[in-house]
């Protein structure tokens, strides 16, 4: 495949320039660039979602002209986008089979096929069954499993492995390679330069839209790469000396909250403890229950048994609002769904989630001036990159909307932090600042519960680290000495830490074992201290 | 405003979709259960119109284009269009019938029926599709429109002529209806003898054999029909993705627009094949206002239907039936349905708190039994004008009862806008 | 630019004017929802109105009741009427008491004319109210019902539950006890107001008179204006009768189902509204109530198709008697 | 609301007057391809309207506002009231039995009857949303059925309490005293009519539409459960109780729908009260894009069109319910006059902002992003 002069311009942004380069059949070709330097529109552009103003793209010399994925189809082009498209109420098969019925019918044919196909590369698909069902792991191989079944020839993977763990990352690459063995061209992206380095054959990198260079990736490592692509040093999250205290600000007991009627709980017995100064965080794939313990932690969902204190008070049964105004900071998972009202202006999303506090609200009114005076300031103290408060959150780069939420987060001297995935998706300069605002609010004594599946910045942000895995803690890990692949093994209960590793992990069920793994207790002997986290360095 | 609306009172909780899909035995299981509930209460409060032939004919008549409008919004809610111009698409499909139908015959009439709605659905369909409306503010304004274009054309054409003027057409050319000779005759007679469970099945079966319009018989192969082309074809498969997940379609190579597109302009045909049915099978003659809100309680099946045809089918029939045994039998018959409603109500309670454990809820639902009892003993009928609001409110009551997991095509009232989903 | 038709002028004219003697008839005529080409009430009423401008020369101007209109939309038909220059102008149906009553007022000069209503609220000295003994014309067609009854049942399916047809009804079951006493009279109404469809719903009007037919009935009697026609399907298709009402409906029905009515209770609206234009040519406006009446021959039963003709006399007795005061009709 | 934007302000205007003549053209090309007299039909609509018929506009104009607020609130938070119907049906019958009882004088009658047609149309819409948020159903069905079960149900019980005048064929509750009848207000010099006295109601509701759902903390909680219910459950919204309050205070604005027509004119509920103006409503809140002055705007249009209307048949011999078609059209030019603009804002907007972007963040490495 070969591309030239590729040009597409957005209004207001171009966001590809003139990109030439070339993809060797049978080989995975790496694409990198920071965030909106243009990979994403380049890579829907190869398959026929969006038109090039210029340029030119040849498949096996011949010029093609793609106007819609179906004709990116035709050629034996596939894509696997990073949102997967995967209608979560259709089964397998109607996923797979939709928009190729011509191939194999959408009966048992196809059946047999999907069968074929998930077994000839160890896919794991049971093609009846409901994607709706199916945790993040099987729905990336039923992407790529849509992709085969397509027999194409070319398969662009769009950051496919921003939300597996490190054991997916492998099983996928394992894939990947049996591809490319059987001569198939693979076109990926991804921010995690170490895996480009370990797969690809070659590595092309874009800046603000055009094409910088290809380079072979054993002449080059990580950090030449990085500044390649940036220019400058990628900042890491850096651990810096302990401020955890004694003073325990958040705690939960043995909270379980059901399933439905035939499902296992979605939450387990689940009890820990935050102190003043200290980050806990989290590791779990998704779907393990950490979403769900977030929302009971806040107030948006009723366990179905256990307790949650706030310093000495029992707020299990409090409600949203009254757990946000007793100093719960909450920076979702998902910004779009919970923390931004993306057709409001930027004032009224400073309103939301503090409509009852200063300055937003004099008595039962809302005060706009005092709003729009204190967004005027986080818009400031925090950068957020807008010409003015009065546009629509929508209009924000999803760096910027970061910002700004957390900056409405720490306007109002939160005692805890509840941050998922605080800089999921975001650039690297914004992911440093969000980094440095909790790093100083910790050292202020705020208690921060830490959810992110990017396995550095856990390590790097916390003090101590649990890991989350069907609903339950399954182990305890010192931050120090833990490693990504450790990590990741317990989270996938792989190794070591078995699943309901309550037998060889007592922290998970601390109650049995008072003492034996403090970090996890509930605060049964507050004379214990947190020594098991940074201060035993 | 959009037109999905909130998921307040839905449930959250990560159940697994009860993907338990009914057998056909099950559905004979249904069936027999039903007929025998019917016969137990005829015995019991002796209103012998509850499982009669007439009644269950009447109630197909009334069902008919309920379901007709009903199937029409699982069209196009399937692929993710809300249709609340059920009822301008059924207005405009009664104008078709009565004025092909007057001019050019049965048939044609129902040529017509069918045209006046794809009209209607194309209105909708190109200012959601095409311009991006909001669903919801489509519906409404075609529903005015359709109105005041139905009155207008018939003022307008149905004046002066012979049995017409300005609200209703001339009397319209009959379609041939089936009846099974024998088997209609030997089964009235057996239904005549009213003997436990085996008249009320006669009854049943005589309903299925006797002036079974064919218009009638249309519509269930439409029903079938509908179901395969939707479950069991790529067309179909097609078409349910774009109301699941249309950037998925998409990206797929699925011409979103265009099946959306023909999915709203089916809808419409058939909403107006129901307007048809009222004209030309119920009525024999258009008349201004014939529909009565009828596209509106479609809608109503089809969500209480989750959905599904064959969910969409119980609610229209729920619907006819209770329609058709208020305006027969009227309070004499609605009257034995209290005694259902009592039992049930206590039934219920007494389950809420010897298995759930909720005492008040229970206590309250036994104490309303025993009211509702009560009423039924202390009285003979129910006033006309409570009885006629029969179908209303056993639909609410079944509704309240077994909500919850109701489940709708998950991009459904979204406004999609090709290329900006990705 | 475009401005108020000047009153006075008559634009559209449709008759023309062959008046020997005395004013000028302008004529504005609101019809009720259903308009002139409603083969029933209205269209008796366009009868009335033909024959004036035929014998009287009167021109005229018509409008009809949209659905569910506000009060004021009422009022303004009638208003606009004046506007345009009517001498006399009639409302037909009660649903113009309150507006006729209001106009009236602002308008001394215009003679005023209601059918059905004879309320306080359509009172004024330039009024005539044209009311109808709707139940003694039900009176008759209940008794020729009762006697033609084989299965002594007999069915009623009214419109709308309004007041106006309960009176058909309790006329009805009253003279089905005086055909022959011991007749069971089973009644259904097709919606309730404001719901104003059960007039509308020839679907719904056949549903219940099946009913009806199957529970036992094998004569039933509609007061239902548009729905009537299901009740003459269900008729046909039971083997049943069927009785009309307003008009002589063996007239103005489908020819298929014409067969199978028995008689119709016919209320003559053409008359009442000839009446009062006849009064207003000659320069004598009616006001005030005017009932008409079996004595009067405002109602009656019709003999068209010969179905009555061997209960003709017995039909003619009881009206006789009516006619005579010695029995008295119920109106509840 | 702030900042005036004059491109902004221009396209607002733009788009409702391209609707009207987009509406016009189709309305006139239907008459013409149906042979009627186009010309004829646009003097009658289109002429200046007497003083009387001014009074009409503004006297329907006040109640078609109320019932339009009615299902705005419901709107701002994504609740469908079809239900505004029955809600009005009920509270005018109950506003109207109690007012006809005079057990308090003249004024203080009037406004306790408003209290007691809002506590029942509230209570009426107050079952659709107890089965909303307890049993999860759809308050698009609950609401049409409860429609039709108003209809019976009042009916039921008018029967039970009417009186009716000797010669009459209708039936009402009793009437209003006098002391409470509210003559109205000669606003409009030359009209024998008046203008409703409760059109100040209609302002004050309105008014309180305005404050309440813009200025209050209240308000801000049901347009963010509008905008987005999960983001509102996040943010602190008890989102059920939301939903029962808005429904409930759609329910009792909606109980205010029948007292101008109650003490300006019928002085009792009967069988001729004005029905389907709950659907008019709908139209209108959707028109007035749910703005309190787009609303009035949106009521006067269509109360111009349908007392203009009322004279077609008379002077063009054309079907009152051309009108409908006009209306209809006008919704549809509107939204999709709207739609367009919007998606034209939508993209200036963007270049502006990637433009202030570009040169606010020259040399900083993440400046053309905008991260998803
Ligand atoms: N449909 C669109 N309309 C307008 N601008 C767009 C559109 N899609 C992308 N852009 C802009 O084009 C630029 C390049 O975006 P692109 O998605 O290609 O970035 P990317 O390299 O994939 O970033 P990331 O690492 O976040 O995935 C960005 O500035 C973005 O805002
Ligand atoms: N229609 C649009 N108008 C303006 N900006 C857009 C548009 N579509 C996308 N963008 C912006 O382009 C950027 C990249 O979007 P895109 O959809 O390519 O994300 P992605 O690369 O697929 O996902 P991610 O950034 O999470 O990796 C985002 O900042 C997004 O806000
Ligand atoms: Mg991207
Ligand atoms: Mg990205």
């Amino acid at each position: 495949m070969e591309l030239e002069g590729i040009t597409k311009r957005f209004p207001g942004v171009v966001a590809n320039k003139d990109i030439g380069f070339k993809v060797r059949r049978g080989t995975v070709h790496a694409i990198v660039g920071e965030n909106g330097a243009g990979k994403s529109t380049l890579m829907k552009i190869l398959y026929g979602v969006q038109r090039p103003d210029e340029g030119s793209i040849r498949v096996d010399g011949k010029e093609v002209n793609l106007h819609s994925p179906s004709d990116a189809i035709a050629v034996g082009i596939g894509m696997v986008f990073q949102h997967f498209q995967l209608a979560d109420n259709f089964t397998v098969l109607e996923n797979v089979t939709l928009g190729a019925e011509k191939l194999h019918g959408i009966g048992d044919a196809a059946r047999t096929k999907i069968r074929e196909i998930s077994d000839s590369y160890g896919l794991d698909i049971d093609p009846d069954a409901l994607v709706a069902d199916l945790g993040v792991g099987a729905r990336q191989r039923i992407e790529i499993l849509k992709v085969l079944y397509r027999n194409a020839r070319i398969i662009i993977l769009d950051e496919p492995t921003a939300v597996l763990v490190p054991q997916e990352v492998e099983e996928l690459f394992d894939n990947l390679r049996g591809l490319k063995a059987e001569g198939l061209t693979v076109l990926f992206i991804s921010h995690k330069l170490d895996e480009v380095l370990s797969v690809a054959d070659s590595v092309t990198v874009i800046r603000r839209g055009t094409t910088i260079d290809t380079v072979d990736p054993k002449s080059v490592n990580a950090r030449q790469l990085a500044e390649l692509m940036v220019g400058s040093q990628l900042p890491t999250p850096e651990t810096e000396e302990s401020t955890v205290t004694d003073k325990v600000v958040l705690r939960t007991e043995d909270i379980v909250l059901a399933g439905g009627a035939a499902t296992r709980n979605v939450l387990d017995g689940i009890s820990l403890t935050i102190r003043a100064g200290e980050v806990l965080g989290i590791a779990g794939v998704e779907g393990n229950g950490q979403a769900e313990l977030v929302e009971v932690i806040m107030g948006m969902r009723e366990p179905t048994s256990g307790l949650v204190f706030l310093h000495d008070k029992d707020i299990s049964d409090w409600h949203v609002r009254e757990i946000r105004e007793a100093g719960v900071a909450y920076i979702p998972e998902d910004r779009h769904r919970h923390a931004l009202l993306l057709e409001a202006p930027l004032w009224e999303n400073r309103v939301l989630g503090h409509q009852t506090e200063e300055p937003n609200a004099k008595g039962g009114l809302i005060n706009a001036a005092g709003a729009k005076a204190d967004t005027e300031r986080i818009v400031r103290d925090y950068d957020v990159r807008t010409p003015s408060i009065h546009v629509k959150a929508a209009s924000l780069s999803g760096g910027n909307q970061q910002k700004l939420i957390v900056g409405r987060e720490m306007s109002h001297q939160p005692k805890v932090l509840v941050a998922a995935h605080p800089t999921r998706g975001v650039d690297v300069g914004a992911q440093a600042s969000i980094w440095d605002i909790i790093r100083t609010a910790r050292r202020d004594g705020l208690a921060v519960l830490l959810i992110s599946a990017d396995l550095e910045e856990l390590i790097g942000l916390s003090d101590t680290i649990h890991v989350i895995l069907r609903g339950r803690l399954t182990g305890t890990f010192d931050p120090d000495t833990v490693t990504a692949e450790d990590l990741g093994a317990a989270m996938t209960g792989a190794t070591g830490h078995e699943p309901g590793g309550d037998v060889d992990q007592p922290s998970a069920d601390a109650s049995a074992h008072p003492g034996a793994a403090p970090s996890a207790d509930p605060g049964a002997d507050p004379s214990v201290k947190p020594s098991d986290s940074k201060d035993a360095r | 405003m959009s037109a999905a609306g909130l998921d307040v009172g839905t449930t959250k909780v990560p159940t697994k979709p009860s993907r338990r899909r009914l057998t056909p035995r099950h559905w004979a299981l249904i069936v027999f259960g039903a007929i025998l509930l019917m016969s137990v209460l005829r015995v019991v409060t002796g209103a012998n119109d509850l499982a009669s032939s007439g009644l269950l004919i009447a109630a197909f008549g009334l069902a008919v284009p309920i379901a007709m409008a009903g199937l029409g919004g699982l069209w196009s809610e399937r692929a993710g269009v809300v249709n609340i111009g059920l009822e301008g698409m059924m207005i405009l499909g009664t104008f078709g019938a009565g004025f092909l139908g007057y001019h050019m015959g049965a048939w044609w009439g129902l040529v017509g029926a069918i045209a006046g709605g794809v009209i209607g659905g194309l209105i909708h369909a190109v200012a959601t599709v095409i311009f991006g409306v909001d669903h919801i503010v489509s519906g409404v304004a075609l529903n005015i429109i359709a109105l005041g274009f139905a009155k207008y054309l018939s003022v307008r054409f149905f004046s002066g002529l012979p049995g017409g003027g300005p609200t209703q057409s001339p009397q319209l050319p009959q379609l041939p209806s089936v009846t099974v000779p024998g088997l209609s005759d030997s089964l009235g007679t057996l239904e005549e003898r009213h003997i436990f469970f085996v008249s009320d099945l006669a009854g049943v079966l005589r309903a299925l054999c006797t002036r079974v319009s064919i218009v009638t018989i249309i519509a269930v192969l439409l029903f079938v029909a509908t179901w395969w082309i939707l479950w069991r074809t790529a067309f179909g498969l097609r078409l349910r993705s774009v109301g699941e997940s249309p950037v998925a379609a998409e990206s797929l190579g699925v011409n979103v627009i265009r099946y959306k597109f023909i999915a709203v302009a089916v809808s419409g045909g058939l909403a107006g094949l129901g307007g048809g049915f009222l004209a030309l099978v119920a009525a024999n003659l258009f008349r201004d206002g014939q529909t009565g809100g009828r596209g509106y309680i479609g809608l109503a099946a089809m969500i209480f239907g989750n959905w599904r045809p064959g969910g969409l089918l119980a609610g229209s029939a729920l619907f006819g039936y209770t329609d058709a045994a208020q305006l027969r039998g009227g309070g004499t018959t609605v009257h034995a349905f209290l005694l259902v409603f009592a039992i049930l109500l206590i039934g219920i309670g007494i389950w809420q708190v010897a298995r759930r454990g909720r005492l008040v809820q229970g206590v309250l639902a036994i104490v309303v039994g025993l009211g509702v009892g009560a009423w039924y003993f202390l009285t003979d009928t129910i006033p006309q004008e409570l009885s006629g609001t029969t179908p209303y409110v056993v639909t609410l009551l079944v509704l309240a009862f077994a909500s919850q997991r109701l489940r709708m095509p998950a991009a459904d009232g979204q406004i999609y806008r090709k290329g900006e989903g990705h | 630019g475009s401005s108020d038709p000047d009153p006075g002028t008559t634009t559209g004219s449709t008759g023309t004017n062959t008046a020997a003697a005395g004013e000028k008839l302008v004529v504005g005529i609101a019809y009720g929802v259903g308009g002139r080409g409603d083969q029933s009430f209205n269209a008796s009423a366009a009868v009335g109105l033909d024959k004036a401008k035929a014998e009287l020369g009167a021109e005229f101007k018509e409008a009809t009741q949209v659905n569910g209109e506000a009060q004021s939309a009422t009022e303004e038909r009638l208003q606009q009427f004046v506007d345009a220059g009517a001498t006399h102008v009639i409302g037909v149906g009660f649903a113009y008491a309150k507006a006729i009553g209001k106009v009236a007022k602002d308008n001394p000069d215009v003679a005023f004319a209601i059918v059905d209503d004879a309320s306080p609220d359509s009172t004024a000295p330039n009024v005539a109210n044209l009311v109808f003994a709707e139940e003694q014309g039900s009176f008759l067609v209940g008794a020729a019902a009762a006697l033609k009854s084989k299965t002594n049942t007999v069915g009623f399916v009214g419109g709308v539950g309004v007041d106006l047809i309960k009176k058909f009804e309790a006329g009805y079951k009253a003279g089905a006890e005086a055909g022959k006493a011991g007749t069971v009279v089973k009644s259904q109404y097709l919606s309730q107001p404001p719901d104003f469809s059960g007039f509308n719903d020839p679907a719904k009007g056949k549903t219940a008179a099946e009913g009806l037919f199957q529970g036992g009935a094998d004569v039933v009697y509609h007061a239902a204006g548009g729905s009537g026609s299901g009740v003459f399907t269900a008729a046909k298709a039971a083997n049943g009768l069927a009785i009309g009402v307003d008009s002589d409906q063996a007239l103005t029905a489908a020819p298929d189902v014409r067969d199978i009515i028995l008689t119709s209770m016919v209320k003559k609206v053409d008359v009442a509204v000839f009446d009062f234009l006849k009064n207003g040519s000659e320069g004598t406006d009616l006001t005030g109530v005017k009932t008409y009446d079996l004595k009067a021959g405002g109602v009656d039963y019709a003999t068209t198709g010969g179905n009555v003709d061997d209960i003709k006399a017995k039909l003619d007795e009881l009206k006789a008697q009516i006619v005579a005061g010695t029995i008295t009709v119920p109106t509840k | 609301m702030n900042r005036i934007n004059p491109r902004k302000a221009l396209l607002g205007i733009a788009a409702p007057v391209l609707a009207l003549l987009v509406a016009f053209l189709i309305t006139s090309l239907l008459l013409v391809l149906f042979g009627d007299p186009v010309g004829e039909v646009w003097k009658t609509i289109l002429s200046w309207p007497r003083p009387r018929q001014l009074v009409q506009i503004i006297n329907e104009a006040t109640v078609l506002y109320l019932s339009a607020i009615a299902v705005a609130v419901g709107f701002r938070m994504n609740i469908f009231n079809i239900g505004v119907d029955g809600q009005y049906r009920v509270a005018a019958f109950a506003g109207a039995l109690f007012a006809g009882q005079a057990w308090f004088p003249g004024p203080l009658n009037v406004l306790l009857t408003l209290i007691v047609a809002m506590a029942a149309g509230g209570f009426w819409a107050w079952i659709a949303a107890y089965l909303k948020v307890k049993r999860g159903v759809s308050e698009v069905i609950s609401t049409i059925m409860l429609n039709a079960i108003a209809t019976g149900v009042v009916q039921w019980l008018l029967l039970k309490v009417a009186v009716k005048q000797p010669g009459s064929n209708t039936i009402s509750t009793e009437p209003i005293p006098e002391s409470s009848q509210l003559e109205g207000l000669a606003l409009i010099p030359g009209a024998t009519n008046k203008v409703y006295t409760l059109i100040v109601l209609a302002v004050a509701v309105g008014f309180a539409y305005w404050f309440v759902l813009g200025k209050t903390r209240f308000g801000f909680d049901l347009r963010a459960t509008g905008q987005s219910e999960s983001a509102a459950v996040a943010s602190g919204v008890k989102v059920p109780r939301m939903v029962v309050t808005t429904i409930v205070a759609s329910g009792a604005l909606a109980g205010l729908i029948g007292m101008p027509l109650l003490f300006g004119q019928d002085h009792s509920y009967g069988t001729t009260f004005q029905a389907g103006l709950g659907f008019a409503g709908i139209g209108i809140a959707l028109l007035g894009r749910n703005h309190p002055i787009g609303i009035g705007l949106a009521a006067l249009l269509w109360a111009f069109l349908n007392i203009q209307s009322n004279a077609l048949q008379i002077q063009a011999g054309v079907a009152t319910e051309v009108v409908n078609i006009i209306q209809g059209t006008i919704i549809f030019a509107v939204v999709v006059a709207y739609e367009l603009i919007r998606r034209a804002d939508v993209r200036l907007e963007q270049q502006r902002v990637a433009r202030e972007l570009a040169n606010a963040g020259q040399g900083t490495p993440a400046q053309e992003g905008a991260p998803a």
